[in-house]
């Protein structure tokens, strides 16, 4: 804040100022790269956020003390939450793959960033920036003070109008969001009716597994053969492809089993390694990465109690 | 103010053609009548135009000026001379028959009956009318601007008269006449809007000028032609030449000029006769005309230098199309040919730069147009009895139908530019004053009439003369109203054929006036005859007459 | 009186608007209309004649202006009649035998359903004719030159049905058009010479002008007069011309129009007086023509052709005479109108002898006839003597004249001329002779039918009526009436002009006369003429008169072969003109469709091809778009910073 | 150091964002990247303001707020619409632009 005073009164800046510029200016930086090179959706809202921060710290040291702070209620509070939101909405956990699918696109993007960002540079560089006269008698009654005297004297129809817009932006995020059900509801009849019709999976949709630990929706239930069946699963967390395959621990478990009762019974050698061989063959979700966590996670001893 | 005349004549139609396209789509006959009527209408306010115009009084006369886009100095002026007046009178001349011509072209499409909206009928006369609309408000423009937009816009309801109401008679499956048909519009389209869009970057160009010039930009032609003989506008030769060559080339399209004639044999051959009539007789005089009343006057001194270049290609153009017509083996396209032919003859007489060859370039549009149409129509009758446009499907139908053949002898003989009829007249003028000027050229161009003669003749023997055809033994006669079509055009052929005085003195004077602003002068005789009157000659008997022997002798 | 002569144009004009227009309800009575309003006009041109004569002999020109036509700046045309001796001849002649001709056809065009069109075709030729030879300037006698070419056309084409007809009518038109280029031309070059084309003005200051001027209007007027009186080289189409009716060809290309380019010279007078070049080349047209014409004439087997060849070499004479200026314009004339006289009458005696024939045309399938018709035979002997220039008859006076006139010429020229005339005299003889003895005496070979395939004019040689047996008879009264009249004319015409020279007397004040200086005395000529005639007669009998003549024409020498095809000038036409013609015609067509119309189709197509490949960079994903997008921001700010720079 | 720095600064993150836009297939990253572009122009425009010594630059920077806020409500509520009619929300698959 102080920094920013001194900037608001000097022409050139203070080493405070200047040390905070090229600090935080790495950091967003940064932030800004992470943003646009993270494969998860919530990692760059989050990257972004942390820029937006900055700015806003930038902004204040600028001496626009109502815009920063501004910034950091409307953009970092409301905005990147709404996009959190709707992240959350799509999938938190989904993440796109970074593989470009265009042809060139990648190429023609850096060329053409390249390009811009020089031309932009140079155009800052030979434009004759010399003198700053600061915002010194400007917020010189307060930076808010002036603001709000030109928002409502200079720019007071901009004002009204961005006022109407944002109404209308509120009314059509509401038509574009609603759904309206157009048709009546089908009844159960109705829709086992469908069911037989079409003939595929004619008895209701299976319940989701439900086990002693993993008590959730997005876990699949098992078939016969221990594989899993994505139609127990909601088709969003499907949409999303959030799916928590744990038949492979079933399966070990089983294994456990036989080989224990077959220790009781006292055969041993023949038939072993079989089941549990079998075992390690399905448990192959769509989704790998999941899988995989979520075989780590539990450990067979405990099941034995 | 007065009431405005010009601007109720070209109102009229435009009137005519809503009128026409409202009427409900089960009664057709009535939106004839309704379209006939506002045609008759029309031509009477021609006939009263002709009447208040008068010849001895000022350069344009029924004026109308009113401002319209201020900023750029575009008024909507009105005016006419006698070039105009005549053009005028010919187009509301022509309509009426043009309508009665087609009175059943668009029936055929009614059968064929999609929805109840479906109403070609009425479509087909409204586009007729507003098409004479637009002719007449082109001629009477003084506005550089005004003129380009009708000139533009005309080329919107022609589009839809060729595309849509095509020929039938092409004895070809019905989907290749459609592909055809809209082939030819297309073409007839694009190459008109090629060379308007030129033409609107001249326009623009020559406002450029003005505004950098006068101070203030204007499209009026007065104020232009004014300018310049005030001094106070004077194009640099290279940008007056590039603004001429923009409008020139326009002109050329539409006239049309070899080698950018392609185009109408096309759209003549697969539009119906009538409209056909249309393009030839009325559309293209536009062109003609603003030659005449833009290109000469606008830009005097390019003019004079793009002349030689223009006449040769009117040269081409008068040999070529009559070559080609000769070549033929449709009746349609070989009327086409022979009209870019005469439109050779028209352009030749306009940049011989003499009095002849301009009065007779201005009758020629008259003349050529009723000729063109007098023909054309009894050859549409013709098609419509056979169904076949070729050549070589007819053959003594003079003995079936001895008046169809003898009013299509007789619009034979005025392409032929036979003395006693109408075209004669006019294209003896441009051959005098193109001959006056350019000698070499005229000779060449006195080639044409052989080759007119050549292809009239090889027509008519191969279809009306000859044994009768099994196909046309049974062919009708031409009907009442077929008949109240021709009779007309014909006795208008004969009257201006032995009586054009009075249309040459309406032309007389636009035509001197245009001379004067190129300034240019009918080049003099060598020994030009004191008393032109008549006086009787007597040559001097035995002695004097002996040298004239002993001359022989020598 | 001067208002009558618009009438004299005026009257057979009124006739053939109302039979061509009037409908099938004039049918019945149109031919009777028609021979009235010739006759009408016949009268009207007596009258005048008669005010003409009571007038002194240099005020005995009319004129009379009806409207003024073509204002147009300089060029002022008028609708105005000149009436002067030469004209009234002219009058005379054409209203005379024009109606004489019309009360033949009625009986001649009896059985003809188009009777009714016919005569209106008749009297149009008429009114025409007139204005070619009242008019005051050249532009008006061009509308009549035009209009008589659009009468002969009609009428050469009456029987449109035979593509043969109709051929030889487009042949007329166009080779005439040919020769109207020439008239146009020649008016052009007035214009452009003195500022006027009218008559009196042109002809009185013509020897101001320059003789280069002058010498190549004089050319141009005379490719005028050949294509009008099939001269060569635009004589080919006469021959053709006997597809029409035979009065036709008596009136329209015997009599009147074919004369119309000695008309044309003649009244040019002046200026060819002033252009000796082009003086020179009409009497070598003149020259050459009277002997080509005589040499086809000698071939033809159809007797139709036959005299067509000695209309071309008789019109050939008055062109030489024509061509040698003031000594010659009055035999012109003159011969020209005794020509009309028997020519005519030949005509119509053919005409007749065909109608007696079942219209056989073909000399070899007559003879004998002279005691079958003896009036046709009788008329048509008085014509023969005449034509020959039987001592006495008019052809006689004329022609000898005109010998006389050649050999006057004087120099070289003058000699080459007169043997020339000579020559064609016992040609003629010849040829004459042959015609007679074949049609009326021998022995009769008309015996066995026509095979169709015979060339035959008329169109009742394909109805059945060709095949019947002939059995010749003397033609009705109608048709034998203008044969004795014109026969009339034929003997007595030459002599009652040459009595104390009243011709020459009459036409002087027009066309001018000088005696020349002829290096043979007017006796010798006479007797030169004398002794070729008898020649020609002799040998003319040795060949077809003593021995038999075959039904089928002998195959002939080289140059009766050659004849016989009008001495293949149709051949080089078709070689020289049609046939390039054609092919230019057909690859422009295929130029004008390929290349012309190509360019415009390839561009067009070309710029489809583009947009199609530029339509792919709209591939739909709004990321390309945002990075076109990104990259033309780019391009802005290079710009800007450019033109900051700058 | 010169304030022109800030300037440079935002030049980046523009630019950053930019290619953002460019690259990424997911549409709500889109819509962070272009955010990003928007907050680098207001910093050019409070740098501006400090620049000229006027708070006009700030006001500007506002309303880019602003419209940028009711931007994003709109354009992430049409992203959820799509989201919900394609199970997807990358703007590959909405291709449609192509007929």
């Amino acid at each position: 804040m102080s920094g920013g005073t001194l900037a608001a009164a000097a022409s050139t800046t203070s080493t405070g100022e200047a040390l905070q510029f090229w600090v935080l200016g790495t950091v967003a930086v940064i932030g800004a790269l992470c943003t646009i090179l993270m494969r998860k959706a919530v990692h760059s809202a989050l990257c972004l956020a942390g820029t937006m921060i900055i700015l806003a710290v930038f902004y204040l040291a600028n001496g626009a003390y109502f815009l920063g702070v501004v910034q950091i209620v409307v953009y970092t509070g409301a905005i990147m939450m709404l996009f959190l939101f709707v992240v959350m909405l799509v999938g938190v956990t989904a993440a796109d793959s970074l593989k470009e699918t265009l042809k060139g696109q990648r190429w023609l993007a850096a060329l053409c960033g390249l390009g811009f960002g020089i031309l932009l540079c140079a155009g800052i560089g030979n434009a004759s920036l010399k003198t700053w006269n600061g915002l010194g008698q400007a917020n010189s009654g307060g930076n808010v003070e002036g603001l709000a005297a030109l928002v409502f004297t200079k720019y007071v129809f901009a004002f009204e109008i961005t006022g109407a817009l944002l109404i209308t932006a509120a009314v059509g995020a509401m038509v574009l969001t609603h759904r309206e059900r157009t048709e009546r509801a089908r009844t159960q009849r109705e829709q086992s009716e469908a069911r037989v019709r079409t003939g595929r999976n004619v008895p209701p949709l299976p319940a989701p597994g439900v086990y002693a630990r993993h008590n959730a929706v997005d876990i699949p239930g098992l078939l016969p053969d221990g594989t899993p069946s994505d139609l127990t699963v909601n088709a969003t967390l499907r949409g999303r492809g959030q799916i928590r395959d744990v038949s492979r621990e079933a399966l070990a478990e089983l294994a456990a089993l036989e080989r224990r009762s077959q220790r009781w019974l006292g055969r041993e050698g023949n038939g072993t390694g079989k089941p549990s061989g079998s075992a390690g063959e399905p448990g192959t979700s769509e989704n790998g990465e999941d899988g995989q966590n979520a075989g780590s996670a539990p450990n067979p001893r405990g099941v034995a109690k | 103010m007065s009431f405005p005349l010009l601007t109720a004549t070209a109102v009229v139609p435009a009137l005519g053609a809503v009128a026409t396209a409202a009427v409900p789509a089960a009664q057709r006959a009535a939106a004839k009548w309704v379209a006939l009527g506002f045609s008759l209408v029309t031509l009477a306010l021609a006939a009263v135009v002709l009447i208040r115009f008068d010849p001895g009084g000022a350069r344009f006369q029924l004026t109308e000026s009113h401002a319209w886009i201020k900023d750029f100095g575009v008024r909507y002026e009105l005016g006419v001379d006698g070039i105009a007046v005549a053009l005028i009178a010919l187009t509301a001349v022509l309509i009426p028959f043009i309508i009665l011509a087609g009175w059943h072209d668009a029936d055929p499409l009614e059968s064929a009956r999609p929805n109840r909206r479906w109403r070609p009928t009425q479509g087909f006369f409204a586009l007729i009318l507003m098409v004479e609309a637009m002719v007449v408000i082109s001629f009477e423009a003084t506005d550089v601007f005004l003129f380009y937009i009708f000139f533009e816009a005309m080329l919107i309801p022609m589009y839809f008269l060729i595309g849509g109401f095509g020929d039938r008679a092409g004895g070809r499956s019905e989907e290749e006449t459609a592909t055809q048909r809209s082939y030819a519009a297309v073409k007839f389209l694009l190459y008109n809007l090629a060379g308007g869009l030129i033409m609107l970057a001249a326009v623009v160009g020559l406002y450029a000028v003005t505004a950098d010039q006068l101070g203030t930009g204007t499209f009026s032609l007065q104020e232009i032609v004014q300018a310049r003989a005030g001094g106070h506008l004077d194009m640099a030769a290279g940008t007056e030449r590039l603004l001429f060559l923009g409008f020139f080339f326009a002109f050329a399209v539409k006239a049309p000029l070899w080698p950018l004639h392609t185009w109408l044999p096309n759209a003549m051959g697969e539009s119906t006769a009538p409209v056909a009539v249309l393009i030839t007789a009325v559309v293209d005089k536009v062109g003609t005309f603003a030659m005449l009343r833009f290109c000469l006057q606008l830009f005097p001194e390019a003019s004079k230098w793009a002349t030689p270049a223009i006449m040769i290609l009117a040269l081409i153009s008068i040999i070529y199309g009559a070559l080609l017509a000769i070549g033929q083996r449709d009746i349609k396209r070989l009327i086409a040919y022979a009209s870019i032919s005469h439109f050779g003859f028209i352009i030749l007489g306009i940049f011989a730069m003499t009095t002849q060859g301009q009065g007779g370039a201005t009758l020629y549009m008259v003349n050529h147009g009723i000729s063109t149409a007098a023909l054309m129509l009894v050859a549409g009758f013709l098609i419509t009895r056979r169904g076949s446009r070729l050549i070589a499907d007819y053959g003594g139908v003079q003995k079936v139908a001895p008046v169809l053949a003898g009013t299509f002898l007789i619009g034979g003989l005025a392409t032929l530019s036979l003395p006693g009829l109408a075209p004669f007249i006019s294209e003896f003028l441009v051959l005098v004053g193109t001959f006056s000027r350019y000698p070499a050229l005229g000779v060449i161009a006195t080639v044409g009439i052989v080759l007119a003669a050549l292809y009239v003749l090889i027509l008519y023997q191969r279809t009306m003369t000859g044994p009768v055809k099994a196909e046309v033994r049974s062919m009708p006669d031409l009907r009442v109203r077929e008949l109240v079509v021709v009779a007309p055009l014909i006795a208008l052929l004969i009257f201006l054929g032995v009586y054009p005085k009075p249309l040459a003195d309406i032309v007389n004077p636009a035509v001197d006036h245009t001379m004067s602003v190129v300034d240019k002068k009918d080049p003099k005789p060598d020994h030009p005859v004191t008393d032109a009157g008549w006086f009787s000659y007597s040559p001097k008997s035995d002695g004097a007459s002996h040298d004239g022997a002993s001359g022989g002798a020598k | 009186m001067e208002n009558l002569i618009g009438l004299l144009v005026a009257v057979p004009l009124l006739g053939a608007a109302l039979l061509l227009c009037g409908g099938r309800r004039l049918d019945g009575k149109g031919h009777y209309i028609g021979t009235v309003l010739a006759a009408a006009s016949f009268v009207i041109g007596a009258v005048l004649f008669a005010d003409m004569l009571g007038r002194g002999e240099h005020d005995r020109a009319l004129h009379s202006k009806v409207f003024s036509w073509i204002p147009v700046g300089g060029f002022r045309a008028d609708v105005a009649f000149q009436l002067d001796q030469l004209s009234m001849t002219f009058v005379l002649l054409i209203t005379g035998v024009g109606t004489l001709i019309h009360i033949y056809s009625i009986g001649y065009m009896e059985h003809d359903e188009r009777r009714r069109r016919f005569f209106g075709y008749l009297n149009l030729f008429l009114a025409a004719m007139l204005l070619l030879v009242l008019a005051d300037n050249y532009l008006l006698l061009y509308v009549g030159w035009e209009g008589v070419g659009l009468a002969s056309y009609l009428l050469i084409g009456f029987w449109q049905h035979k593509p043969s007809a109709a051929t030889a009518a487009k042949k007329a038109f166009i080779v005439n058009r040919v020769g109207d280029v020439g008239l146009s031309i020649a008016i052009m070059l007035m214009f452009t010479t003195f500022g006027t084309f009218t008559f009196a003005p042109v002809l009185t200051n013509a020897d101001h002008a320059g003789e280069g001027k002058l010498t190549a209007i004089g050319l141009m007027l005379l490719l005028a007069a050949c294509g009008k009186s099939a001269q060569v080289p635009l004589q080919s189409w006469l021959g053709d011309a006997m597809e029409g009716p035979t009065p036709v060809s008596a009136l329209i290309h015997a009599a009147t129009m074919v004369t119309a380019g000695v008309y044309l010279i003649t009244r040019s007078g002046a200026i060819f007086n002033a252009a000796p070049d082009a003086q020179a080349a009409v009497v070598a047209v003149g020259a050459v023509t009277l002997l080509f014409g005589a040499i086809v004439g000698c071939a033809k087997d159809d007797i139709k052709k036959a005299l067509a060849g000695s209309t071309m070499s008789q019109i050939g004479y008055m062109i030489l005479a024509a061509g040698l200026g003031p000594i010659g314009y009055v035999f012109a004339i003159m011969h020209l109108v005794t020509h009309g006289f028997f020519k005519a009458g030949l005509f119509l005696g053919a005409g007749s002898v065909m109608h007696a024939m079942n219209d056989e045309v073909d000399m070899r399938k007559y003879g004998g006839l002279r005691k079958y018709m003896p009036i046709t035979f009788v008329t048509f002997g008085l014509g023969y003597l005449a034509i020959i220039g039987f001592p006495g008859l008019s052809g006689f006076w004329s022609k000898d004249k005109i010998i006389e006139a050649a050999f006057a010429k004087g120099g070289t020229e003058g000699w080459i001329l007169g043997g020339a005339a000579l020559l064609g005299a016992a040609i003629t003889a010849y040829y004459m002779t042959r015609v007679m003895l074949l049609t009326f005496f021998g022995e009769k070979r008309w015996g066995t039918t026509p095979s169709p395939e015979e060339p035959s004019a008329e169109p009742a040689a394909e109805s059945a009526g060709a095949h019947a047996e002939p059995h010749p008879h003397e033609s009705p009264s109608s048709m034998t009436i203008p044969m004795i009249v014109l026969a009339v004319g034929s003997v007595f015409a030459g002599g009652l002009f040459s009595v104390n020279d009243a011709f020459l007397k009459w036409l002087e004040p027009v066309t001018g006369h000088s005696h020349g200086d002829s290096p043979l005395s007017a006796a010798a000529v006479t007797a030169g003429t004398m002794v070729v005639l008898v020649i020609g007669v002799a040998l003319a009998w040795a060949q077809y008169g003593r021995r038999p003549v075959p039904r089928t024409a002998p195959r002939g020498s080289l140059l009766t072969r050659a004849a016989r095809r009008d001495l293949l000038q149709d051949d080089f036409n078709h070689v020289a003109l049609v046939k390039p013609g054609q092919y230019l015609t057909r690859g422009l067509v295929y130029v004008d469709h390929k290349l012309v119309d190509g360019v415009v189709n390839g561009t067009a197509a070309s710029v489809g091809g583009l947009s199609g490949r530029l339509r792919k960079l709209q591939n739909g994903y709004a990321r390309t778009y945002a990075v076109s997008m990104f990259g033309g921001t780019a391009v802005l700010i290079a710009a800007t910073l450019l033109m900051r720079a700058v | 150091m010169n304030p022109v720095n800030y300037l440079y600064l935002a030049a980046l993150l523009f630019t950053i964002g930019a290619a953002g836009v460019v690259i990424r297939r997911n549409a709500i990253v889109l819509f962070m990247c272009v955010e990003l572009m928007l907050n680098a122009c207001n910093l050019a425009f409070v740098t501006f303001s400090r620049l000229h010594g006027n708070l006009d630059g700030q006001i500007i920077a506002f309303f880019t707020m602003v419209v940028a806020a009711a931007e994003v409500v709109v354009g992430l509520a049409i992203i959820v619409t799509v989201f919900r009619s394609r199970h997807s929300a990358s703007v590959d698959d909405a291709s449609l632009m192509k007929l």
